[in-house]
């Protein structure tokens, strides 16, 4: 993220030469992202070494009876999750429409465009969009949370809620700074308009690490909600 | 430079898929999940061995073409291939290897 | 010049190290913890191994060092030397040099995967089993098939194979006896096991026994004794070991010294430590004598001076008065002695027969009644950390942040260690 | 990003030249004055740990000593272990990337010279946060591992574990920043016609850390995490009581532990790989096979490291596969070994101070790698690990290897980093005694450790056949004191008054060596253009490299990039005068630093149940962060 910092204080100097022709501040973000790589694998391994280690529930997929008899029942909400899945993709969908309506910038609107096009071309909606569909995500995941503390699982309940809370609320921390990022961009984008090689790689950049914290929820999806 | 690096740019905004080819994307990924989530809910499919492997297949494909088209690996520099595929292929034998290690998994 | 000082300096580190291998290779007496025994099928396989990596290791640190020395000396810059010849590789040699390397380690190789095949194997059958369990910071030791449990000594029968079922009660430790073969760690959550079998002519001898994994303050102090005896012998221990407490009406024992008195190596302010006092085995059960103990398996931990105690009284000490008092001192919270219904607690060591041990305190103390009083006034002065209550009156006790109120007088200790003298 | 700018870029001045009062340090953005910072920084650390040891070795001189207490000794172990590793070596080694990889590559800063002053002062303050605690006798006490459950609030009530667990995150963020800083500095920032191959070794051996370093931090951070949430949370991680696995908190720490140990050596593998061909008048022997072995052994490093494990009953499968995965990294760097060696071979070897410290990085750390291989062999293991033959093994690797070659290091580029050179005499002096005092002291622990000596234990009962070799490793360590001592005195005194050293003191073949001595803030006035990857001996010995490849100098990118052949650049003016834009000082990083590391402090507070203080102090600092970062972002670097 600070690697982004000095970079932006950059894009008025794109007089640099580099040995690539590319930008710092993108090699940066990959190697970024290839460390984050590790850290969700981390993670993720300690969810699936745990996995059934549980010496009291509630656990993901099966039911839990306590020694007062009380009933849990499977903590995992799958319709919810699914929704939220959808919700993410579909933001980094709109990311992606958002760097190329950046990149188009300039380039003049083909006559007789439909609202399909013309709706291409504008970088702050689909910036918003990303942002919303992003915070409707965490939304989600605030929903998911209490009803579980409600329904008797916390961070200290078991092995299980550690484990869990733990990797998908790192997962949430990484969407919440993604929609911060966001909307500085958008901010950015009123203010004094993105536009040029400079800004579309502002964009690209905040397009990678959006798009990953998207990849490793798809694998989260699976691996903590779906198999068992 | 300043021509050269913005050519770059532009030629790969070029070479990228269009909103149209994004959107068939995103459709793929809805039905995949769709399947997914389809799945979780028969439970003679649970039941098979065979269950597991293809739902991780099939986030795998998710993930994959996420990478290549949305983060645009897949025309991007080389560079960049090496960054990302690196870093993946230890951090997948790591989770592999710890699995086998703490018997969740077994030959 | 500088040659000149390397070529001083060469000799000079040999020598150190002739001296050394000397020193290590010279037999027990020197180096009676070594690990390169064949007392058990364990390590002689392990010291087979070993020998296999100490010859290629030789070998490898012999061609280095030559190559390089003869390199720096024939190639040093002189006047008149030749110019430096400006070559820039060799794929032949540095495939050589790759190669070789390979073909040493599989050489290492084979053997290893072989032996960690054959030492890894679940213990043949009838084996001995023995349930360790460690604590901060001693050793607790159960036969199932005896119904014995015992503290920091365990005896195993030559010829027949020991199987230690190894578990912790709380933090990591490590169940080393260097002599016997290689360490197993005993890891929360789990179970190990380590098996060996001792040699059948290895007679009736003593080992020293390590924890190896760091496990808090007393680590250190987290010792063992391993006694091999013979097979009727370990059947009499057994037998004794498995019966409850023996009434102790019997005379308080202050038996004689055993083996002279061992002056405190040592820079701290100590006060000498009293020598080894022989535990009465009793006509029923077989104790390893402690006249036979070796030198180093005989704690010479000094007792701080700063602990003081009427050594008077011990004279005095009523094993009846004693027991009460090991009850009214709040003794039994910790401590189950079979025999006597009031103690059952499992916290601390089982003092069941605790007067046929050798040490106390983890290993770590000569099991008499000087130390023995001490002891019991202030475990905590005598081995840091220790988990035992300071149970002296007018101590100071880390729990109580001040002095202990409600305790035992110095009279009241020398009864308590009258009755478990009398628990042979 | 201050790479190559056109000279015709209004120019900005900066303030170095003018000013060197304490303000310019604590703003400075120039990797070469951050690399010095770190390099005082951190030999203050090793001085630090190197303290802790002659106490450790002090209480072991003589069996049952009471020269300190149980628990301080503890702390006193697990200390030298963490400073030795994460405050001293690996920092040290981060000086030389800092001051050598813009120079050895040919540009004028590092790609993120804020974020690098962003790195080194989070170094500093968690250094100081992990430090401090041990003068008032609460210092970490877990082990330089901290193997659960006994860091676990159940086993551990007192704050010294938080202090490790909070200083370890720190530092974590400081080795992670920087080295994306460099990867970006390697991957884009190379002088036209340095490609890949014809980077200096060092430099090479430094890329490849940084790759160790972004994958190998992760998985300690994840872990220490874990043990976060535990100690301040009470979440479940590693409490046995929920049923945790201890062996989740060692698999975690190991898939660091073992890479990490690589990020130990090959940047001093790098170094003596500049030293020794400099001193041989050669090239270095199979270039190509150094890089890939280096490359080879930072990969493999990633399959070992359940061999730190041997013992905790994983099952023969496990043991053999770790236990091969093991062995096989022997042969890379077996390679180097040898390779080193060749070098010299047919060479004019001159017995510099440097050289003497390469030379005896290759004689040590062999004996340190063959212990290695020694462990490697699972059975044999049992008998050796926790004891102090592993003490031997890996002190030979870290003195004798790391240490050795830092050292090597250290003399090699004194004249650039401060155009003096340091007193050869009280240099020799340093080395004998350093070399006699190390294997005076770490050769006697392969008997200790294998007549039965476990290791971490504060005092050992007489006559266990452990006096001799104690004592001897005490008197050795005394040695080294006075080595350290005259080294440290020869370092302070040589500032000023070691004697003028040129551009290029030793005949180097790097572009580091064709600037002044010490560099100007620029760097280069201008850009070469690299066409070998011995661009100094091209120019001035060609017949040294008349054997390699090279490629004439290509119009198109000199008039793209305003590069020049390589020259010696003599004159000194400043970055003014000159025309090239510099970054602009800031102490924004140092802002930054500083609230995040408040921002860890708040946490402490939470162990005793000052819940209105912790948060206050958490969200507080946070907000500082974020609005130093705020500003940061937006203010222009140059
Ligand atoms: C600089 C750091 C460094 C380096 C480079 C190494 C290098 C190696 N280490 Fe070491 N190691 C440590 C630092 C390091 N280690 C530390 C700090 C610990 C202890 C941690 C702790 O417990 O506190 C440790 C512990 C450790 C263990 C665990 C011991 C135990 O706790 O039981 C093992 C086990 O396999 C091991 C193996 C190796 C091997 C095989 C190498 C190999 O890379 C060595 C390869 C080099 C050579 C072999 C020499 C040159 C080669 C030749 C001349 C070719 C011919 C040679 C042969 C054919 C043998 N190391
Ligand atoms: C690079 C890493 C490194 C280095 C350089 C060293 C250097 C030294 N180490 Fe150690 N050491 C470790 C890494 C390192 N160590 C690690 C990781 C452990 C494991 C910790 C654990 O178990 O958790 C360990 C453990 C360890 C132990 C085992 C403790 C135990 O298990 O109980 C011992 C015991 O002798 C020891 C000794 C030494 C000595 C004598 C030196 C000497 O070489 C030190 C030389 C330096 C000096 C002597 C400095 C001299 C300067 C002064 C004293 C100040 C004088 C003042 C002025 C001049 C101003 N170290
Ligand atoms: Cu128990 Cu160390
Ligand atoms: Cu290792």
């Amino acid at each position: 993220m600070s690697a982004h910092a000095d970079g932006a204080a950059h894009a008025e100097h794109h007089t640099h030469y580099t040995t690539t022709g590319l930008d710092n501040r993108k090699i940066a973000i990959w190697a970024f992202i290839g460390s984050e790589c590790m850290l969700f694998a981390s993670l993720i391994a300690t969810y699936l070494i745990y996995k059934g280690k549980s010496l009291v529930g509630p656990y993901p997929h099966t039911e839990y009876i306590d020694a007062a008899g009380k009933v849990f029942k499977p903590i995992l909400d799958i319709p919810v999750t699914s929704a939220s899945t959808f919700v993410l993709l579909a933001s980094s969908f709109a990311m992606v429409l958002a760097l190329q309506a950046v990149q188009l910038k300039g380039v003049p609107l083909p006559s007789g465009a439909g609202w399909w096009t013309r709706a291409q071309r504008s970088s702050q909606l689909w910036l918003a969009v990303t942002a919303a569909l992003g915070t409707t995500f965490l939304g989600f995941q605030a929903y998911e949370f209490t009803a579980f503390v409600n329904e008797g699982l916390t961070i200290k309940t078991n092995l299980f809620g550690s484990t869990f809370f733990t990797l998908t609320g790192f997962h949430g921390a990484h969407v919440t700074v993604g929609v911060l990022w966001l909307m500085s961009l958008l901010w950015v984008d009123r203010t004094r308009g993105l536009a040029g090689p400079g800004d579309e790689l502002l964009v690209d950049i905040t397009a990678l690490y959006w798009h990953f914290v998207d990849v490793v929820w798809i694998a989260i999806f699976t691996l903590v909600y779906l198999i068992q | 430079m300043a021509h050269e690096s913005a050519h770059v740019d532009k030629h790969a905004a070029h070479a990228h898929p269009n909103g149209a080819t994004y959107l068939k994307i995103f459709v793929i990924l809805t039905l995949i999940t769709v399947v997914e989530v389809w799945a979780y809910y028969i439970p003679a499919l649970v039941a098979s061995p065979l269950f597991n492997p293809s739902l991780i297949i099939m986030s795998a494909v998710k993930f994959a073409i996420v990478v290549m088209f949305y983060m645009h690996l897949k025309y991007d520099h080389k560079i960049f291939k090496m960054l990302f595929s690196g870093p993946l292929v230890i951090a997948m034998a790591t989770i592999v290897a710890l699995l086998f290690l703490f018997r969740q998994l077994s030959f | 010049m500088s040659m000149l000082r390397l070529r001083k300096a060469a000799p000079a580190l040999l020598a150190a190290v002739a001296l050394l291998t000397l020193n290590a290779c010279s037999g027990m007496e020197s180096a009676p913890n070594s690990t390169f025994n064949h007392t058990t099928d364990l390590n002689t396989s392990i010291d087979g191994l070993w020998d296999l990596l100490l010859l290629w290791g030789t070998i490898v640190f012999v061609v280095v060092e030559v190559a390089l020395i003869f390199t720096i000396y024939r190639f040093r810059k002189r006047p008149g030397g030749a110019p430096a010849k400006q070559i820039h590789g060799n794929v032949a040699l540095e495939i050589t040099w790759t190669v070789i390397p390979a073909v040493i380690l599989v050489l290492i190789a084979v053997p290893t995967v072989k032996t960690i095949f054959q030492t890894q194997a679940p213990a043949p059958a009838g084996a001995l089993t023995i349930e360790v369990t460690g604590h901060q910071w001693w050793w607790e030791f159960h036969y199932p098939e005896y119904g014995v449990t015992t503290a920091n000594e365990v005896y195993i029968p030559v010829g027949r194979t020991a199987n230690f079922v190894l578990r912790t009660k709380d933090v990591l430790h490590s169940f080393w006896v260097p002599q016997m073969g290689g360490k197993r760690d005993l890891i929360t959550n789990r179970t190990n096991t380590l098996w060996f079998t001792p040699r059948v002519d290895l007679g009736t001898n003593a080992w020293n026994g390590f924890c190896t994994e760091y496990c808090g303050s007393s680590h250190a102090n987290m010792k063992f004794r391993l006694f091999t005896v013979q097979p009727d012998e370990f059947a009499s221990w057994a037998a004794h070991q498995a019966r409850p407490a023996l009434p102790h009406d019997t005379a308080t024992s202050t038996a004689a010294p055993a083996v002279p008195p061992v002056t405190v190596a040592s820079a701290s302010a100590t006060m000498p430590v009293p020598a080894m006092q022989a535990p009465e085995a009793s006509a029923a059960g077989y104790v390893f004598p402690a006249a036979n103990l070796p030198e180093h398996v005989i704690p010479q931990t000094p007792i701080p001076a700063s602990l003081k105690f009427d050594d008077a009284l011990l004279a005095q000490g009523d094993a009846k008065r004693g027991e009460t008092s090991f009850m009214m001192g709040g003794c039994i919270g910790c401590h189950a002695i079979s025999g006597n219904p009031m103690a059952m607690s499992n916290v601390g060591p089982n003092l069941t027969h605790f007067a046929s041990r050798h040490t106390l305190g983890g290993g770590l103390f000569r099991n008499d009644d000087t130390t023995l009083a001490r002891w019991i006034k202030n475990a905590r002065a005598m081995k840091p950390g220790a988990l035992m209550l300071v149970v002296g009156i007018g101590e100071y006790s880390p729990d109580l942040k001040g002095p202990v109120t409600a305790g035992l007088t110095d009279a009241q200790i020398a009864d308590v260690v009258a009755y478990l003298r009398s628990l042979k | 990003m201050a790479s190559i700018a056109h000279p015709t870029t209004a120019a900005h001045a900066s303030a170095e030249n003018e000013n060197t009062g304490i303000w310019s340090w604590i703003t400075t953005v120039d990797h070469k004055r951050i690399g010095t910072l770190y390099l005082w920084t951190a030999l203050f650390f090793f001085l630090v740990g190197g303290f802790e040891a002659t106490l450790i070795r002090t209480q072991l001189m003589k069996p049952n000593m009471g020269f300190v207490s149980a628990e301080t000794y503890n702390q006193l172990f697990t200390m030298h272990g963490t400073t030795m590793v994460f405050l001293a070596v690996m920092p040290l080694s981060a000086a030389f990337f800092n001051y050598l990889i813009p120079l050895q590559i040919g540009a004028r800063d590092v790609a993120f010279p804020r974020l690098n002053a962003f790195s080194y002062w989070v170094y500093l303050l968690g250094g100081i946060f992990i430090t401090l605690p041990i003068l008032f006798q609460v210092a970490p006490d877990g082990g330089w591992f901290g193997y659960a459950p006994l860091t676990t609030p159940r086993f551990s009530t007192g704050p010294n574990i938080d202090f490790w667990v909070l200083g370890l995150q720190i530092l974590g963020i400081s080795s992670l920043a920087a080295a994306f800083n460099f990867i970006t500095t390697i991957v884009n920032l190379r002088a036209p016609g340095m490609s890949l191959m014809r980077m200096p070794m060092f430099t090479w051996m430094s890329f490849v850390v940084q790759f160790l370093i972004i994958l190998a931090f992760p998985p300690i951070t994840v872990a220490l995490f874990f043990l976060l949430m535990d100690r301040f949370f009470g979440t479940n991680f590693y409490a046995i009581a929920a049923g945790a696995d201890p062996l989740l908190w060692q698999h975690l720490f190991w898939v660091f532990g073992h890479p990490e140990v690589y990020i130990l050596i090959l940047p001093a593998f790098g170094l003596v790989s500049e030293v020794l061909p400099t001193f041989s008048k050669k090239p270095l022997f199979g270039y190509n096979v150094m890089v890939y072995s280096g490359i080879m052994i930072g990969f493999l490093g990633f399959g070992v490291w359940a061999h730190h494990m041997f013992a905790v009953g994983m099952g023969a499968v496990a043991d053999s596969i770790f236990s091969l995965m093991t062995m096989l990294i022997a042969i890379p760097t077996g390679v180097k070994i040898f390779n080193w060696i060749a070098t010299m071979w047919s060479g004019e070897v001159r017995f510099t101070v440097p050289m003497k410290f390469a030379i005896a990085l290759i004689a040590m750390f062999t004996i340190g790698g063959i212990s290695g291989v020694m462990h490697s062999s699972p059975p044999a293991d049992l008998q050796q690990t926790d004891t102090y033959f592993v003490v031997a093994h890996f002190h030979y690797v870290l003195f004798g290897g790391s240490i050795m070659g830092i050292f090597a290091g250290i003399y090699f580029y004194y004249p650039k980093m401060t155009g003096r050179h340091l007193n050869e005499t009280q240099g020799n002096w340093h080395f004998w005694l350093n070399f006699i005092g190390m294997n005076l002291t770490f050769f006697p622990m392969h008997f200790s450790g294998l007549m039965g000596m476990s290791r971490r234990i504060y005092t050992y009962d007489a006559g266990q056949g452990f006096d001799l070799f104690n004592m001897m490793a005490t008197y050795g360590t005394y040695l080294l004191v006075v080595a350290t001592a005259i080294f440290v005195w020869n370092f302070v005194r040589s500032h000023k008054h070691g004697e003028i050293a040129g551009n290029d003191p030793w005949g180097g073949a790097t572009l580091e060596w064709s600037i002044p001595s010490p560099p100007p803030e620029y760097n280069f006035a201008q850009i070469p253009e690299v066409t070998s990857r011995y661009p100094l001996w091209d120019l001035k010995d060609p017949k040294m490299t008349a054997g390699i490849d090279h490629s004439h100098a290509d119009a198109k990118v000199i008039t793209d990039t305003h590069a020049v052949p390589v020259h010696e650049e003599t004159q000194r003016h400043t970055a003014k005068e000159l025309g090239i834009p510099m970054p602009l000082p800031t102490a924004k990083p140092l802002f930054v630093a500083f609230s995040m590391v408040v921002m860890f402090c708040g946490l402490l507070f939470l162990r005793i149940d000052m819940f209105a203080v912790a948060l206050t102090v958490m969200l507080g600092g946070a907000a500082a962060m974020i609005a130093g970062l705020y500003l940061w972002l937006t203010s222009p670097l140059e």
